[in-house]
């Protein structure tokens, strides 16, 4: 009988494999994993306590430090969930500003994934290109709300200032320098054929399986389902722009990126449409004076759809100036700790830092 | 009736449910307040029978006054894209126990976990509750209302005396004219 | 910590000279500022040409990034990674939440002043530095090094009763396996 | 007393070329990478910070001969390998002692690493030692298809050979097929991409050097300059025709490195087993053709 000996290995936090302060503790048999373990905690800062120690208005500032690859849906999540108790209407020219927003921080996040799984096979080239190009978007940002990645733009009742003269005009320009330069990512990286042989039927995800683990956003796409918040649970501008949710059925690691390929392309034709039809008038709806507001007392849960999946915040007032609880369903909540978990066993070392690549995991958004 | 769906699904809910308070909020979000003893069935039947197959989060609410903890179970549905969020309240003693419903949810594990370790509430049933986020933590359960985080923070760790000539003059200003 | 100038023999500084051009960073993102990393590293801002390249292992870098707030977990992890790294080596801290906790300052787990845990070399002001200030914060290091005023690693082997007190203060009593005195009698470098 | 000089410069020259060949590397790969990269003599820069390092992490003794045995190993196939103005081993020793003594810096760096007990570093050397059989096949195939075709196992008679006869004698215009099977093991060789699983540093953290550091790193870092130098050469000796001038030599060796580093600036890597699966299946393929070509 062979003897079997299996070896523990920590893919610490410190390792170029794992995107952010994360660590796996694997038990592997030779190059393949039997056991997986992750570890998360690193990131901890304790966000859901310090916002009940600030006001509804200082909150904003912190709310977008929680997941930092595509902070917009934490002040999406916060601003809305304010809206819903104290009943504060967004004008419409606010509502596509912020859709304008959260589809040009999808397409940021994007990219930075593309580079990331592109790194994680070898392919260094990608990282560099998308990640150059993504800088476009986050001058786009730094026009509009002063800021390359932490915008604190959108606020309790609309967003913080209108869009810039000639703004249009530089947003249409970035998107097709974008849809330009997406053939050749795909020369280089989606139809490279060792980038096929390694990610196909990589950490395959059936559809039962993705549903009973909680997979949601470009994972459960790629497993053939078409669930999107947009779509299924509407908010700000989606209901007037018509666009479609791409799906792939295979579910593997392949499947996932070639879902955020598609989905790259249909941000491409939102962000155009909500430049195309926005409509004119106010942007921000007055709300009292911030520093005594007292929101009253009620709890909303609120969803939106992040590159990365369901990112969810439930809050709870109870008529004071602060939150009384604010709890953030990261994206990654399910993606980076249970399913990397199922998905890692039976693979082997080569494929444990693209399995995560390809999930998506964001570190922060578990540790909060 | 502009609540089709949603009145439908309260109306299979109270069949099984009786004493159970269901309202509907807005569009696509229902609320139900059960008693804690039938969350178990509730979720099973959310699971089962009335296709919910998505749980999105359980979320912990410290009642500090009334002395309870709130959970808040939020079920999705695909097909009648609908949010149910079903809320038990269970006393806030030291460790309280309330029944898990891990071996239904696979993300439940994870929600219950980090409830257990912010909050100190433990779900028979579950055996993964040990520590996962603060490992390195050995204080109380950190989100509780009776932990300060902010005297915590300012006795446990030393922060950098920063008191510039110019910043003394603008607080002896101050003093002066208030 | 006073610019202690070492005697600069001519061959320190011929090797200041060529060591400044050729800096490793350990390629570990500890907070929220390493998003910046990427276009730093990548072919808009290109930090190689400065001859900075990241790093995976501890043992070939020079420079520890820590990019913004540290919780107390992540510190263990960081002084563990700091001293497995060789020598000359230097702490870059970015943005606010190292100099005084920043936007967490009321957080429990995040540390507040991170020079009282591992020797500073480098602040960089900023709720997260953009990639022009990091690569700004590089070229006042290379300049440093020519100088010879970037000893603040000395520091550490110097003084290393008053970080361990201060390690110990937080995360308690834990053995590194790294004995810091011993090495520093080795390579004589107190 | 020229051989002594020889031996003596040699290295140092070989180290050079293949000190401005990596810097050459760096600012290629950057360049496809659509930025800047470092300047040429970038290498001068690290090896003399590793090298002026304080501290220096010493993991035994068996470590600390190991990178000698390395650096070793690469100078001896160094004196072996026929340059022009130098070929006073070559005559002695041909290719197959050539082949023989160029597994020594793996052998050392297996020996070397092994003691450092990080389980990145013994997966590497797993790797690398997997890679190095895997690329052997190719290679030995196609130096025996050469040393068929001209009746000669000595590298210094095939460089002859070829000079004498002009580009119509040159190996990879005479047989293509063995020209192509060596360049392809001649990437796996060099260990980069796809072939290069032995240090993914996104797998396991740069596999056998995540222990080096310090001096030690620096002499790995030397004995990369000369490899490269080194078996470049080889595969230039036997199917570019050697070179008769420094000059001709220093122009075939970029080309031929240009061709090598446009593959690995576009490609990902492989796993393991494909890695050497494709090692097996076309290389060989193509040096089997070769061969019966030769032979018919």
């Amino acid at each position: 009988m062979i003897e079997k000996r299996e070896y523990e290995l920590f893919i610490g936090p410190n390792h170029a494999g794992i995107s952010g302060n994360y660590s796996l503790h694997l038990t592997l048999e030779g190059d393949k994993i039997i056991k997986a373990k992750t570890d998360a905690g690193y990131l901890h800062r304790g966000f859901e306590k310090l916002m009940e120690e600030r006001l509804f208005i200082q909150n904003i500032a912190i709310v977008c430090r929680i997941c930092v690859p595509d902070p917009d849906p934490n002040e999406e999540n916060y601003a809305r969930a304010i809206e819903e108790i104290a009943g504060i209407e967004v004008p419409e020219r606010g509502k596509y500003i912020r859709t304008l927003v959260l589809e040009l921080a999808r397409l940021a996040s994007h990219l930075f994934t593309f580079g990331g799984h592109a790194g994680s096979i070898g392919l260094y080239s990608l990282p560099n290109w998308t990640v150059a190009d993504r800088d476009r978007i986050m001058e786009l940002f730094e026009e509009l709300t002063g800021g390359r990645v932490y915008h604190i733009f959108i606020l309790p009742g609309g967003v913080r200032r209108d869009i810039p003269k000639g703004f249009k005009k530089r947003v249409m320009e970035v998107m097709d320098y974008l849809e330009k330069r997406l053939p050749e990512y795909d020369d280089l990286f989606f139809e490279n054929a060792i980038f096929i042989k390694r990610s196909k039927g990589i950490g395959i995800m059936t559809p039962e399986q993705a549903i009973t683990w909680g997979a949601t956003g470009p994972n459960i796409r790629a497993c053939g389902i078409p669930a999107d918040i947009r779509k299924d649970d509407p908010y700000e501008a989606y209901p007037y722009i018509d666009f479609e949710i791409p799906t792939r059925t295979e579910g593997d690691a392949y499947a996932r990126a070639m879902v955020r390929r598609a989905e790259f392309v249909q941000s491409i034709n939102i962000v155009r449409q909500v430049i195309e039809n926005m409509p004119e008038g106010p942007v921000w709806n007055k709300i009292p004076n911030p520093l005594k507001w007292k929101v009253p007392a009620g709890d909303a849960y609120v969803r939106t759809e992040s590159s990365k999946g369901e990112f969810a915040y439930y809050l709870v007032s109870n008529g004071g100036q602060k939150p009384y609880r604010v709890h953030v369903r990261g994206a990654s909540v399910t993606h980076g700790v249970h399913i990397l978990e199922n998905l890692l066993v039976g693979a082997r070392i080569e494929d444990a830092s693209q399995i995560m690549f390809s999930l998506d995991a964001c570190p922060p958004e578990i540790d909060r | 009736m502009e609540y089709k769906t949603e009145n439908e699904i309260i109306k299979e809910i109270k069949k099984v449910f009786k004493q159970a308070k269901c309202s509907i909020k807005k569009e696509r979000r229902i609320e139900v307040i059960l008693n804690k003893r039938n969350i178990m069935e509730f979720a099973l039947r959310m699971q089962k029978n009335w296709d919910f197959p998505h749980l999105s989060a359980i979320s912990c609410v410290d009642w500090i006054d009334e002395k309870q903890f709130e959970l808040v179970y939020h079920f999705w549905s695909y097909n009648k894209k609908v949010l149910v969020s079903a809320k038990i309240r269970i006393p806030r003693e030291k460790e309280p126990h309330t029944d898990s419903i891990a071996s239904l949810w696979q993300p439940a594990k994870f929600f219950e976990r980090d409830i257990h370790e912010m909050f100190g509430v433990v779900f028979d049933g579950n055996n993964e509750l040990e520590k996962y986020i603060l490992t390195d933590w050995d204080g109380p359960p950190p989100m509780r209302k009776d932990f300060i985080t902010r005297e915590f923070a300012l006795n446990f760790y030393s922060y950098r005396e920063y008191n510039p000539e110019w910043l003394q003059e603008i607080i002896k200003q101050g003093d002066k004219n208030d | 910590m006073e610019e202690k100038l070492t005697q600069r023999s001519v061959w320190e500084k011929i090797l200041n000279k060529l060591r400044k051009r050729s800096l490793w960073m350990l390629h570990y993102c500890t907070g929220c500022g390493a998003i910046e990393l990427p276009p730093t590293m990548t072919a808009r801002f290109d930090m190689e040409r400065f001859g900075i390249t990241p790093m995976v292992t501890p043992r070939q870098a020079d420079i520890l990034l820590i990019t913004g707030y540290l919780s107390a977990k992540t510190l263990k992890r960081v002084i563990l990674t700091y001293e497995q790294m060789q020598a000359p080596k230097w702490v870059v801290g970015f943005g606010s939440c190292t100099i005084n906790g920043g936007m967490y300052w009321n957080s429990y787990a995040t540390i507040k002043k991170l020079d009282r845990y591992v020797p500073v070399e480098i602040y960089i002001a900023g709720c997260m530095p953009r990639p022009e200030a990091i690569i700004n914060s590089f070229n006042v290091l290379i300049q440093r090094i020519d100088e010879g005023k970037a000893n603040s690693w000395k520091d550490y082997y110097e003084n290393y009763d008053y970080y361990k007190k201060n390690q110990e203060a937080v995360l308690g009593k834990f053995d590194t396996l790294v004995d810091i005195k011993d090495d520093a009698k080795k390579f004589n470098i107190v | 007393m020229s051989t002594i000089l020889w031996i003596v410069f040699y290295p140092i020259i070989a180290f050079i070329i293949g000190l401005f060949m990596l810097g050459y590397a760096r600012k290629f790969t950057a360049r496809v990478q659509r930025r800047y990269g470092p300047p040429w003599h970038q290498l001068i820069f690290d090896i003399v910070k590793l090298m002026s390092k304080k501290t220096n992490i010493s993991h035994g003794y068996m470590h600390d001969i190991a990178i000698m045995m390395l650096l070793g190993g690469t100078l001896l196939t160094l004196l072996f390998i026929p340059v022009p103005g130098f070929h006073y081993f070559a005559q002695y020793g041909d290719m197959l002692v050539i082949m023989y003594i160029i597994l020594i810096p793996s052998l050392g760096m297996a020996l070397g690493v092994g003691e450092t007990a990080n389980p990145n570093g013994s997966i590497g050397i797993s790797r690398a030692l997997m890679m190095l059989a895997g690329y052997d096949v190719a290679f030995a195939l196609s130096f025996i298809g050469m040393a068929m075709l001209n009746h000669t196992t000595s590298m210094y008679q095939l460089m002859l050979i070829q000079q004498q006869h002009g580009i119509s004698s040159w190996g990879i215009v005479v047989n293509p097929f063995l020209g192509i099977a060596a360049l392809i093991a001649l990437q796996g060789m060099m260990g980069e991409k796809p072939f290069e699983v032995f240090i993914a540093p996104h797998e396991i953290a740069t596999g056998p050097m995540v222990e080096m550091g310090g001096k030690y790193l620096g002499i790995m870092m030397i004995q990369h300059c000369i490899g490269v130098f080194l078996e470049i050469t080889i595969f230039i000796n036997l199917f570019l025709g050697g070179a008769k001038n420094w000059i001709e030599l220093i122009v075939k060796l970029f080309v031929v490195f240009t061709v090598l580093l446009s593959v690995n600036a576009v490609f990902g890597r492989f796993r393991t087993d494909d890695a050497v699966r494709f090692m097996w299946k076309i290389p060989v393929a193509f040096a089997i053709i070769g061969l019966l070509i030769v032979i018919l």
